[in-house]
This record gives structure tokens, C-alpha cells and sequence, in this order.
């Protein structure tokens, strides 16, 4: 079970997807300032990255590589993502109705970012067992979420700010990924 | 009666202090608690402003020429019809107009000027022995005569208060005699002196609105005073309370916390959860007015401040400008940089000093350079958290300034803006000198004036959603009756049988219009209301 | 806009910010009075140096924002960046090092948020794990004059020479021989002072006072405990004098201790040694006291403070047990600042008169409009 | 019990189990924090309420309703100079919009105004009662108009058609002047909004 659990910490914290792999740092930028509607998209995208990674492993593994079609790998992922997306996007509409009607198109981007596709084939190479990489594709989910919800407060703060005209906005976000990524990076190697 | 007990058992606990957060700056009150109170000084002129509380007017009852004795009734209110106003000594009235009323900014308001004649000849009064022959309604309208309002600064009118104590249970009636703001002695010198009357006012408001229990609350530091109350105390069931002296504990609700440990719900009043409260100096008044019969013309306000010579307290006549008070007691004019109505904390910098005191005045500051410096720049907010550790109402002052910088409003409502009682202990210890308390007070202005939009602009949707509605009424009446010109009278009769009028067709006939009427009403309120709720794309 | 009237109220205390940021270096002096006695001018020359670019970076970016440039300097929280960017990074580094990671610190950390108090992440630390993953071999080396290695006393660190060396070590251009700098001085200690033979043994200062060797003698080696207790010393004196609350410094000791007390092996690896040594031995205190509880980027309410050091405490045993970057500090405070505000939003004191501190959804109404949303 | 949980399969089955109910409390929980605002109103009746509701007109569509179906639809949001900086931002923050700033073409931001007839001149010709899109003007033909202050919104429609022009637009006295401002004001999406 501890091994279990340092997979989910190394997935969550140490190569964590956005800031470490820097896979979908779009979906940091998509969600308004509102803290609300990043909880939202956070949970939205939890589910949507942890399902459909895990999903993908299982068809690489037991469908995919066994007859020998492991070329076309990066459509299915990208088939079996959106689908699951569309399922999930009904499902969301009446948990979340006001960021859908304000940010539906960063719903359905979620589905096809580079998170999902980059977990999921994070998890086809590597050589752990289903068990772990279940544990892997559920810490990076987490990971994934808690990153967007603690940006999303970040970000209250910065419109508070007297940041010069030239970084306001989108500018002032990249910069401040790019020092926590710079932090994450220092976490690397545990493990 | 689980709360009664709780009262008997704080009271044994000499001094306590549950209120979170406060500050103790140095209180300055040496200096006018030397002299005795002074015999009460009249002016050549009397300006007395006619909204003394809010912006509800009241009317005079005098024109100017008129010739008025002292505790004439002058001025009524003119929603409740309540006299309010009296003349404060005999004199003539001169006029009735705008004069500069105390405001930080140049504002005027309509004031009664009166110029007195010397004589100071008072109109009958009748003083009452026993005020417990008289019930509590009585009582109530002997007070409501007076004209006293709150003169523990707040200006919430003392009737209102106790006629709310009325349908609700009150439980404990607090006589606030916390002074905790520096410079203001107003309290204690009205108290070391005249502590007895004090004692018998709160009898009868106690009596007035029927409390079970009765507290004077006075800070453990204010000796004399203590004293004074001890020896009066012998006979009345009042008890006194001595709490620790920390600014804002004078405030309403952390004066409950500190007494009972309770906590007023926001949004709610003290009388919800059977607390009632009043200032010394209101109690005075009460008795005054019911004993002795002369309604509240007077007020002791503390004269203090670095460039005055002698500092003193001053039974002060309502409307005596304030430099005829600062002249007496010797004011230097080089070294008067400000001018402040009520305490350095919570006080009003004056922008003219040619302006009366108002029943709310409790102390006027004539600041020097060296105790009152001038405001130095404001640096950024390092969110320290001083703010937060001295707060009262336990809020974050740091976010609220976040926010209010941002203007955020949603936030603001959600980190708690209106229990911000900006009693100034956040903006007092900033070591940034940011001026927190202008922030909030910036915030809260555009709130009310956001909700004021929102109803006005709900009002206006209403009325044009019922102008569109009767312009279509109109304009199908109006096709109606052209659609019926054209087709000539010869075909109307071949088309319909000549109509045989009968009571039940009638009936019939115009049941069904009205059917049809509501039906189109709604039909279109639907149809334009369908817009409303019609589902998104 | 018109100017509103001087709201209240009309006095206030002494504090001001200026003298708040000079008590905090003054706490750093005791720490940087003993490590300079052990290892030479180098700390001593690091921390200068930065506070002079620190100073002409902060007077470049407020020329830039055209402010007002006395006023914004006088408030001297770039000198408190310069004296702990000095302090955490190993002394010998050459100058121009100093110069690119004190530039980032104050220019891309601090003012591109828009200058004091309102950087989210703590400057000094942005600018040494800038430097830390740039250049891991020059930050991780302590040049420190040859003799505190070698027994033969005549050449003390402090001396006139011990200057000369650091000052070539900085200055490598001043050396005029072209010898590589490095030869000249021989005596290089190995990585961090928290080197894994350091963390096995048991305390140098118990073993110094048990053979009665002189406990400041350097060759008993008790340098880093020293200047551990010099900095709670400092962290003490700032408790006391209330420039920062409790929270967090308590925080993150018993955090660091309970961890250490659970993962202590007296045989095993060497890193996992005794809670005294994971608290004095490497640069905890100096972490606990000074770098983590830096106001603007860390959390403000009481409760997000335990939460904020506790995230702390854990991610320093966590870096330093498993990590590869030996020296936790930077890494584990930048990783607290990100979640400050997360903490900040969430923990709030109970507001007199509710329930709870949230009051309702706060962004229910889709965030920060203007209008209340009814 | 140890050997239970080795086996691979359990933990499966447990990591999955918990996965899923961990997500259907979120979703749960966010449902009941959705339930108020599922009785919102629509999309079109959320423009409209952030439309100060002067029926002025001046965003050339006749009121403010027909205004917000139209900016449901797509049309431009810095349409409407009786709403100012707030309307914008507001619809910014709903519609997820790139904010622009308010188009002069359509008028300036003025303080609340309310319309005055001049008693003297007025013909009592009834053409501003026809025009007044809220009825806030009294009168009967050949008979005195005048203009009930609290419920005019100032939206200047009456002008227009007056023949003797009597009516002009005076500022709304406010009850009590707001001297307390904000010393500095931060915020950033008043500087993110291009001008058009």
C-alpha cells in the first residue's frame, strides 16, 4: 500500500502534469478569475483525466498491443477522451450551469488537451503494473486539479495587483507558472 | 433563566475580557479630569440644527421674531410629531435658515438661530416625587418628551429604543459608561459628580422597559468615578461592572460580548437577544427629565486637545458654537492645526469651527502639531497582519483592503464588510499608514449606492414591461374598432343574425371576453416573459 | 477625483514599515556574526554585495514604474531580500552569479507584481532556486579558506588573508596570476554543511563540551550548529519584538521534529539523523524564522499560517530525505507561497456575529463583477 | 487481513470504489450548492439585469430588453453609455467577452439625469406622454404636463418630439454626496479593456 501511495505522491507533486510536464497549461488560462467556476473546471477535468487515462491504458494494453495495432494508439486515446468527455459534458451541464453557459468551450477543450493524451501515454510507456499506473493516472488527475484550483486563488489576488500595463493579464500568469513550475522542478528526483 | 445565572456569575468575576483583538493607546485624560465640571456657559447666539438625527426633518414651531423661554418646545419631528427641539435658554428667535452645520465637509442644513435675552427665565415645569406611581407607558412618553437622543454618540434615538424594547423580552438593561477612546472624559466627569442622579436615571429606564437585570459597565481604570458609583450603589439594585480598559470595548456589541459573552447576530439588534443598551449621559437626561421635568438641553462635552490652555468639561448648551467653547478655555492659535468632533479614533475632522454642538458631541479636540501629526504617506500593505490580531469583529482587514482596491464586491460581502464597525484599531496600528477605515467607508458608499441602482433600475423594467403591454392593448382596441368602420352596415346584418338581446347572452358574452382577455394578457406576458425564460441555445 | 476628507482615525503608532524590515535584518546579525567567525568574509562579502545590486536593481525598477524613488527605497524591504539572498547561497560564488540571481529576485520576483507587498512569492527565494537550478554545481560547493580544514592555527579565516582569498574567490579578475582560482586555494569543502557523514554523527557541540575543546574552537567543527542557534537567537528576538506571529515559525519546527522523530534510524542512511540535527544541523531555523514568515508572500490568517507551515515542514524532511537538491529551504517555501492564497481563501477566523468565516458562496455570483448579483 | 489486501484484484476494486464515490460526493455537493441558483433566471433575463433599465434607446434598440435578447444572440456588449464601466464589466465577467470600452458612437456616461418640464411654455400637445417609455409623464391634452421625478430615468426621449421644446434634463439630486473615494484604485480589468 506504501508503494501505492508514493506512486499517487510522485504522479500528484513530483512530475506533476502541468507544472513539471507542463502538458495542458492552456486549461490554467481558460477559466475565469472567479474561484468558483475553477473549482468547477478542476473537478470536470479530475474526472474527465482520471477515467479516460485509465481507460486508455487498459485498451493500449489488453487491446491495442496485444494484435499488434500500437501505431494507432493516439487516435484512440484521442476517440476514447472525447467520448468520454460528451458523457461527462451532459452530466456537468446541470451540476455546473453557470460556468458552462460562461466557459463550455473550456469543457469540451479539456477532453482533447494535452493532459489526458500526455497521461495516458506517460502510462503506456511506462512499466508499471495496471495497479500502479491506475495509482499513477489518479495522482496526476489530482495533481492536475489541486494546480488549477490553488492558480484560480492566485489569480484574486493578482487582479488586486499594480502590475505595469505590459503584463497584465495572460503575461503576469505565465510568469508565475513559470516560478512555481520552477519550484516543482526543484521536487523532482524523490522517488 | 440559565442567562440570569450567567449575569450573577460574571458579575463576581471582577474583570473580564472575551472581546478578541482591541488596542490601549495612551488616553490623554489626565489633564481635563483636574477641574470640575463647569457651570454651563451661555452664548450670545444659540444655532440649533433642525435634523439632529439622520436626514428625517423636523418642523419649528416657532417663526423668527418669536419671543421663546428656556425648555420651550421649538421644533417637532414631523413624521411622528414628537417635539425633539428645545430652546435652550430664553431669548428671540432671528431666523430660521441655512447655517454650517459639524461635517468634515462645508455642509449646511436648516438651524434655528435664537439670540438670548439674559433672563434665562424657564417655563413652568413640573417635577414628579415618585416615578414609580407612573407605568412604563407613561414613563415612555415622559421621556419621548425630552428629546433624547442617544447621547452616546450613536444618534439611534432613545424612544425608538425603548419603545423596541417593548414587544420583546428584555432581559438586561447595560448603562455603557465605558469610556474607552482617549481624550473623551465626557462619561466620567458626569459620573464622579453627579453619580447618584446617573444611578436613579437608570432606575427608571430600567423600570420603563420592564428589564430584569441592571449594569453600569465603567472601565477598572477610572478610580474616582468607581467610587463615586459605590457609595450610591448601597441601596439600588444596580450592579456595577468594571471591565478591562481596551479600546473599542465602549462599542455596542464588544460591550455585550464583554458583559455576557454573547454575541449580537449580525444584521440583528441588541434588543433581539434581550439586551439593551444606554449611555450614562442618556441616563442623566432621564432623569433630569422625568424628576425634574426639564426636557434635554444640555450635554457635558470634554474640551481637550494640545493647544488648549486649560482643558475642562463643559455642560454645554446644544448649539453653542464650538470656538465660543474652545475661546474659554483659552485656545492657541498657533499651534491649533485641526479641529475634532469626538474622539481620535473615531471622531470627524471639522472643516470650519464656526459650527454648534449637537446632541451627539461628547468631546471636541483642538489637535496640536505634536500629539496629532499630519498624515504621512501611505506605503504599500505588506500583510503584516497586525490588522487582523486587533480587530474586534475578528474580519481580515488586509483582504478587505485587497479587495476594496480591486473593488471586488462579491468578495468584500463574502470576508464580512458590513460587520465592520470601523471603530479605526485596524488603520491605528498600520505601519503603513494606509487609511483603511476611507477604503471601507469608499466600499460601503458604493455598495449603497449599487443597491440603490438595482432598485431603481427593477422599478424601471417593471414600468416598461407594463408601457409595452398597454401600447399593444391599445394599438389592437384601436384595429378593432377600424376593422369595424369599414365592413358597411349591410353586410353585418346578412353575415350575423340581428341580435336578440337576453340577460344570460350577455352574461355569456362577456365572460368569455374576459376569458379571452386574460388568456391574451398572459398569452403575451408569456410571449414577452417567454422571452425571458425561453431556454438558451 | 476629488480628495476625500482625512478619515479617521488621527493618530497612530511609531511602527512603520522602514523600521519593521530593519528589525528583521537586525535579527539576521547574530547568525551572520558567527558564520562569518567560522567561515570567513565570504557570507559577509556575499550579503554586502547583493544589498548594493539589490539596491540599484530596486532604484532601476522604480525609475522604470517613474515613482517616487525616496520614499519607495526608504521602506528597505530590498535590503531584507539582499540579506537573506546572501545568507542562503554558499559564500565564493563569483560576482556576476550575484548579480543575475539578485537581478531576478528583485526584478522578475518582486517588481514585475508590481513592487512591495505584493509579490506572492518570496524574492530572495525566487532568486537563489533561479541560481540553484542554472548552476547546481557552483551552489552547491562552500569555498571556505583552507586553514578551518587544516589543524595548523596560524592562518585564521578572519585574518587580512582570509579577506584576500574571498575576495579573489569573488572577484576573480582580481587575481592577476592566471592560475585558476580554484588551485589557489586548496581548502574547498564539500557540498553543503549538510553532508551525510555531518547528519550520522551525533551532535559536533555535545562531543566538542564532552572533550572540553573550546566549543568556538573551529577545528571542533561546531560551525553549523552555532550559526543554527545565532539565527533562533534572531528568530526569538523578532518573536519577541511581535514583527511576526507564532504561527508559522512553530509550525514548521514540530512539523520537521515530529517527521524526524518517526523516520529516525540511528544505524540506517545517514540522512534520516537526529531531530536536533535536522533543526541545527543545515538551515532550518534560518528557513523557519526568516525566509517563511516573509509577510507579503506568505498567509495572513492565523489558521492558514499552521496549514502554510506544516506544507513547509513537510516538503523540507521530504526534499532533504529523498529529494536530489540537498538544500530544502527555497524549494519547500515557494512551494507554501503557491498555496498561501488557496490557504488565505479558505481558512478564515470566525467573523463576530456568524457562524462561519466564509460568508455564503463567495463567488457564487460568477466571481469579482461589480454589481451584486441578486 | 493482510493477505486480503495483497491480492492485486481487491485493490482494485477498492481504489476504483473510492475513486467514484469520492467524485459523486463532489458532484453531489456542488449540485446543492447549485440549487439557488438553478431558479436564475435565463441567459437573456441575466443581460437584462445588469442593463441599467433606462429604456433610453440609445443602443439602438427600442428599450432594454430588446437589447439584451440582442446581445444574447451576439450583438456587441459597449453599446449602452447610461451603464458605464459596470454594465461592461459585468458582461465581460458573464459572457466571457474580450472587453471593450463603451463606443462613443451611442453617447458618454452621464451621472443619473432626470427630464423637468418648463410649466410655463408647455402646449400640453400629449407628443412626450406617446414618447416616454416608462410613463413617467402626467398630463391630459390642452392640459398641464409634468414629469413625476422618482419614476423618469432620464433617458431623454421626450425631448425630442416636444414642438415647443419645454423639456431639459437636469442632474438627480442625490440624497447625500459621497465625499469618502478610494485612495487608489487597482483594478486591473479597467486597463484590460481595449478601446474599440
Amino acid at each position: 500500500m506504501i508503494e501505492i501511495l508514493g506512486v499517487i505522491i510522485t504522479a500528484a507533486l513530483i512530475n506533476n502534469v502541468i507544472l513539471v510536464n507542463l502538458l495542458g497549461v492552456s486549461t490554467l488560462f481558460s477559466s475565469s478569475n472567479s474561484l468558483r467556476s475553477a473549482c468547477e473546471l478542476a473537478v470536470f477535468s479530475f474526472i474527465i483525466l482520471f477515467l479516460s487515462s485509465f481507460l486508455n491504458l487498459i485498451i493500449y494494453r489488453f487491446f491495442l498491443n496485444p494484435i499488434g495495432l500500437s501505431y494507432l494508439r493516439l487516435i484512440a486515446f484521442v476517440a476514447t477522451s472525447s467520448t468520454l468527455t460528451i458523457i461527462f459534458y451532459k452530466f456537468a451541464k446541470d451540476y455546473f450551469p453557470l460556468t458552462i453557459r460562461r466557459h463550455d468551450l473550456a469543457f469540451y477543450l479539456i477532453g482533447a488537451n494535452s493532459a489526458v493524451i500526455g497521461v495516458s501515454l506517460l502510462n503506456t510507456m511506462s512499466v508499471r503494473t495496471i495497479f500502479q499506473s491506475l495509482a499513477y493516472s489518479f495522482g496526476s488527475a489530482l495533481g492536475f486539479a489541486v494546480v488549477l484550483i490553488a492558480f484560480a486563488a492566485l489569480r484574486l489576488r493578482l487582479d488586486a495587483m499594480d502590475i505595469p500595463d505590459v503584463f497584465r493579464g495572460p503575461a503576469i500568469q505565465l510568469v508565475s507558472t513559470g516560478i512555481v513550475s520552477m519550484c516543482f522542478l526543484g521536487l523532482a528526483g524523490i522517488v | 433563566m440559565r442567562f440570569a445565572e450567567k449575569i450573577i456569575e460574571s458579575l463576581c468575576v471582577s474583570t473580564r475580557q472575551p472581546m478578541p483583538g482591541g488596542i490601549k493607546p495612551p488616553d490623554y485624560k489626565q489633564e481635563t479630569l483636574r477641574s470640575r465640571l463647569m457651570p454651563t456657559p451661555i452664548p450670545e447666539e444659540l444655532i440649533l440644527p433642525l435634523a439632529q438625527h439622520g436626514n428625517s426633518r423636523s418642523r419649528p414651531l416657532v417663526k423668527p421674531g418669536d419671543k421663546v423661554l428656556k425648555y420651550q418646545a421649538i421644533a417637532c419631528s414631523d413624521v411622528t410629531g414628537i417635539v425633539d427641539l428645545h430652546a435652550p435658554t430664553s431669548g428671540i428667535v432671528l431666523a430660521i435658515e441655512n447655517f454650517p452645520i459639524p461635517s468634515p465637509v462645508d455642509k449646511e442644513s436648516k438651524c434655528i438661530l435664537l439670540k438670548k435675552d439674559g433672563l434665562d427665565a424657564e417655563i413652568d415645569h413640573n417635577t414628579l416625587a415618585n416615578y414609580r406611581s407612573l407605568s412604563y407607558l407613561e414613563l415612555i412618553k415622559l421621556i419621548e418628551q425630552a428629546g433624547i437622543f442617544g447621547l452616546g454618540g450613536a444618534e439611534y434615538p432613545s424612544r425608538l429604543k425603548l419603545k423596541s424594547g417593548k414587544n420583546k423580552k428584555i432581559k438586561l438593561l447595560i448603562i455603557n459608561a465605558v469610556e474607552c477612546e482617549p481624550y473623551i472624559t465626557a462619561d466620567e466627569a458626569l459620573l464622579r459628580e453627579k453619580a447618584q442622579f446617573v444611578v436613579q436615571g437608570a432606575e427608571i429606564l430600567q423600570a420603563a422597559c420592564m428589564a430584569e437585570h441592571c449594569v453600569i459597565v465603567i472601565e477598572s481604570n477610572k478610580a474616582d468615578a468607581i467610587k463615586a458609583l459605590e457609595q450610591t450603589q448601597l441601596n439600588s439594585s444596580i450592579e456595577l461592572f468594571k471591565i478591562a480598559a481596551k479600546y473599542p470595548t465602549g462599542s455596542e456589541k464588544q460591550l455585550i460580548q464583554a458583559v455576557t459573552s454573547k454575541e449580537v447576530p449580525s444584521g440583528k439588534y441588541p434588543t433581539d437577544i434581550g439586551i439593551l443598551m444606554h449611555n450614562a449621559g442618556t441616563a442623566y437626561a432621564v432623569y433630569q427629565a422625568v424628576i425634574e421635568g426639564k426636557p434635554c438641553i444640555s450635554r457635558i462635552t470634554t474640551l481637550a486637545g494640545g493647544s488648549l490652555k486649560t482643558p475642562k468639561n463643559f455642560e454645554a448648551l446644544i448649539g453653542t458654537p464650538i470656538d465660543y467653547l474652545l475661546n474659554l478655555c483659552g485656545l492657541n492659535q498657533q499651534t491649533h492645526t485641526m479641529t475634532l468632533m469626538g474622539g481620535p479614533l473615531m471622531g470627524v475632522k471639522l472643516a470650519r469651527t464656526d459650527v454648534p454642538i449637537l446632541k451627539t458631541t461628547n468631546c471636541i479636540i483642538a489637535a496640536s502639531e505634536d500629539k496629532f501629526p499630519p498624515a504621512s504617506i501611505e506605503l504599500a500593505c505588506i500583510r503584516c497582519g497586525f490588522c487582523a490580531d486587533v480587530c474586534p469583529a475578528s474580519l481580515l482587514p488586509q483582504q478587505l483592503y485587497l479587495y476594496a482596491k480591486c473593488q471586488n464586491f462579491s468578495e468584500l460581502i463574502s470576508h464580512g464588510l458590513n460587520d465592520c464597525i470601523e471603530c479605526g484599531a485596524c488603520a491605528y496600528v498600520c505601519p503603513s499608514n494606509i487609511p483603511l477605515i476611507q477604503y471601507y467607508r469608499a466600499s460601503k458608499d458604493e455598495l449603497a449606492s449599487q443597491l440603490e441602482n438595482k432598485i431603481s433600475s427593477e422599478q424601471w423594467k417593471q414600468r416598461f414591461q407594463h408601457h409595452q403591454y398597454r401600447v399593444k392593448k391599445d394599438k389592437e382596441a384601436r384595429r378593432d374598432s377600424k376593422r369595424r368602420e369599414t365592413i358597411k352596415p349591410t353586410e353585418l346584418t346578412l353575415k350575423i343574425s340581428p341580435p336578440i338581446f337576453s340577460r344570460e347572452a350577455a352574461k355569456k358574452e362577456i365572460a368569455a371576453a374576459v376569458v379571452r382577455v386574460r388568456k391574451r394578457k398572459a398569452q403575451f406576458i408569456a410571449s414577452s416573459g417567454g422571452e425571458n425564460t425561453e431556454t438558451d441555445k | 477625483m476629488t480628495s476625500s476628507p482625512q478619515s479617521p482615525p488621527f493618530q497612530r503608532t511609531r511602527r512603520s514599515t522602514n523600521n519593521i524590515m530593519l528589525q528583521v535584518v537586525a535579527g539576521c546579525i547574530p547568525g551572520i556574526s558567527i558564520a562569518t567567525w567560522y567561515f570567513g568574509y565570504g557570507v559577509l562579502l556575499n550579503v554586502l554585495l547583493s544589498i548594493v545590486f539589490a539596491l540599484c536593481f530596486e532604484a532601476l525598477a522604480i525609475s522604470l514604474r517613474s515613482r517616487h524613488i525616496q520614499t519607495t527605497l526608504a521602506d528597505n524591504s530590498a535590503l531584507v531580500t539582499a540579506v537573506l539572498f546572501g545568507l542562503t547561497i554558499p559564500p565564493g560564488l563569483p560576482w556576476w552569479l550575484l548579480f543575475l540571481g539578485i537581478g531576478f529576485a528583485i526584478l522578475i520576483a518582486k517588481h514585475i507584481y508590481g513592487g512591495l507587498g505584493q509579490n506572492p512569492f518570496n524574492p530572495a527565494m525566487c532568486g537563489y532556486l533561479f541560481l540553484l537550478l542554472s548552476f547546481p554545481s557552483a551552489m552547491t560547493s562552500w569555498h571556505i579558506p583552507n586553514d578551518a580544514l587544516s589543524s595548523v592555527q596560524e592562518f585564521a579565516p578572519t585574518s587580512l588573508s582570509g579577506l584576500q582569498q574571498s575576495l579573489h574567490l569573488t572577484f576573480p579578475f582580481l587575481s592577476h596570476n592566471t592560475l585558476n582560482p580554484i588551485e589557489f586555494i586548496d581548502g574547498l569543502a564539500m557540498a553543503t554543511p549538510l553532508i551525510e557523514s555531518k547528519m550520522a554523527g551525533t551532535s559536533k557541540l555535545l562531543t566538542a563540551w564532552q572533550t572540553d575543546q573550546s566549543l568556538f574552537a573551529r577545528s571542533s567543527e561546531t560551525a553549523w550548529e552555532l550559526v543554527n542557534i545565532g539565527y533562533f537567537l534572531g528568530g526569538a528576538f523578532l518573536l519577541f519584538q511581535r514583527v511576526i506571529s507564532w504561527h508559522i515559525p512553530v509550525a514548521i519546527i514540530t512539523t520537521v521534529m515530529t517527521i524526524s522523530i518517526l523516520f529516525y534510524s540511528p544505524g540506517g542512511y545517514a540522512i534520516y539523523g537526529t531531530p536536533y540535527l535536522h533543526l541545527f544541523g543545515s538551515a532550518t531555523m534560518i528557513g523557519a524564522f526568516f525566509i517563511a514568515t516573509d509577510p507579503v508572500s506568505a498567509a495572513t490568517t492565523n489558521k492558514g499560517k499552521l496549514v502554510y507551515g506544516v506544507i513547509i515542514g513537510l516538503s523540507i524532511y521530504g526534499v532533504r530525505a529523498w529529494g536530489s537538491y540537498l538544500d530544502s529551504i527555497a524549494i519547500a517555501v515557494l512551494l507554501g507561497n503557491f498555496l498561501a492564497p488557496l490557504l488565505d481563501h479558505f481558512l478564515r477566523p470566525r467573523i463576530y456575529g456568524h457562524k462561519k468565516g466564509v460568508l455564503g458562496p463567495s463567488d457564487m455570483g460568477g466571481g469579482s463583477n461589480k454589481v451584486i448579483d441578486s | 487481513m493482510e493477505a486480503f489486501i495483497e491480492n492485486q484484484f481487491v485493490r482494485f476494486v477498492l481504489l476504483i470504489s473510492t475513486a467514484v464515490f469520492l467524485a459523486y460526493r463532489l458532484l453531489l455537493v456542488s449540485k446543492y450548492l447549485c440549487k439557488e441558483y438553478l431558479k436564475q433566471k435565463s441567459m437573456v433575463d441575466r443581460i437584462n439585469s445588469y442593463l441599467p433599465q433606462t429604456q433610453c434607446g440609445r443602443c439602438g434598440y427600442k428599450g432594454c430588453l430588446p437589447y439584451a435578447r440582442a446581445i444574447s444572440q451576439g450583438d456587441m456588449i459597449n453599446k449602452c453609455p447610461p451603464g458605464g464601466i459596470s454594465t461592461i464589466l459585468n458582461l465581460v465577467e458573464l459572457l466571457n467577452e474580450p472587453g471593450l470600452r463603451l463606443n462613443p458612437a451611442h453617447g458618454v456616461f452621464q451621472p443619473p439625469l432626470t427630464a423637468v418640464i418648463r410649466e410655463e411654455e408647455c402646449i400640453g400637445c400629449t407628443k412626450c406622454i406617446q414618447a416616454c417609455p416608462v410613463d413617467a409623464i402626467l398630463g391630459a391634452p390642452k392640459l398641464m404636463h409634468t414629469v413625476i421625478t422618482d419614476e423618469c430615468t432620464g433617458c431623454d426621449l421626450c425631448i425630442e418630439p416636444c414642438p415647443v421644446d419645454c423639456i431639459d434634463l437636469v442632474l438627480l439630486p442625490t440624497s447625500s454626496p459621497r465625499y469618502w473615494l478610494n485612495p487608489i484604485i487597482q483594478n486591473s480589468r479597467f486597463n484590460t479593456l481595449e478601446t474599440n
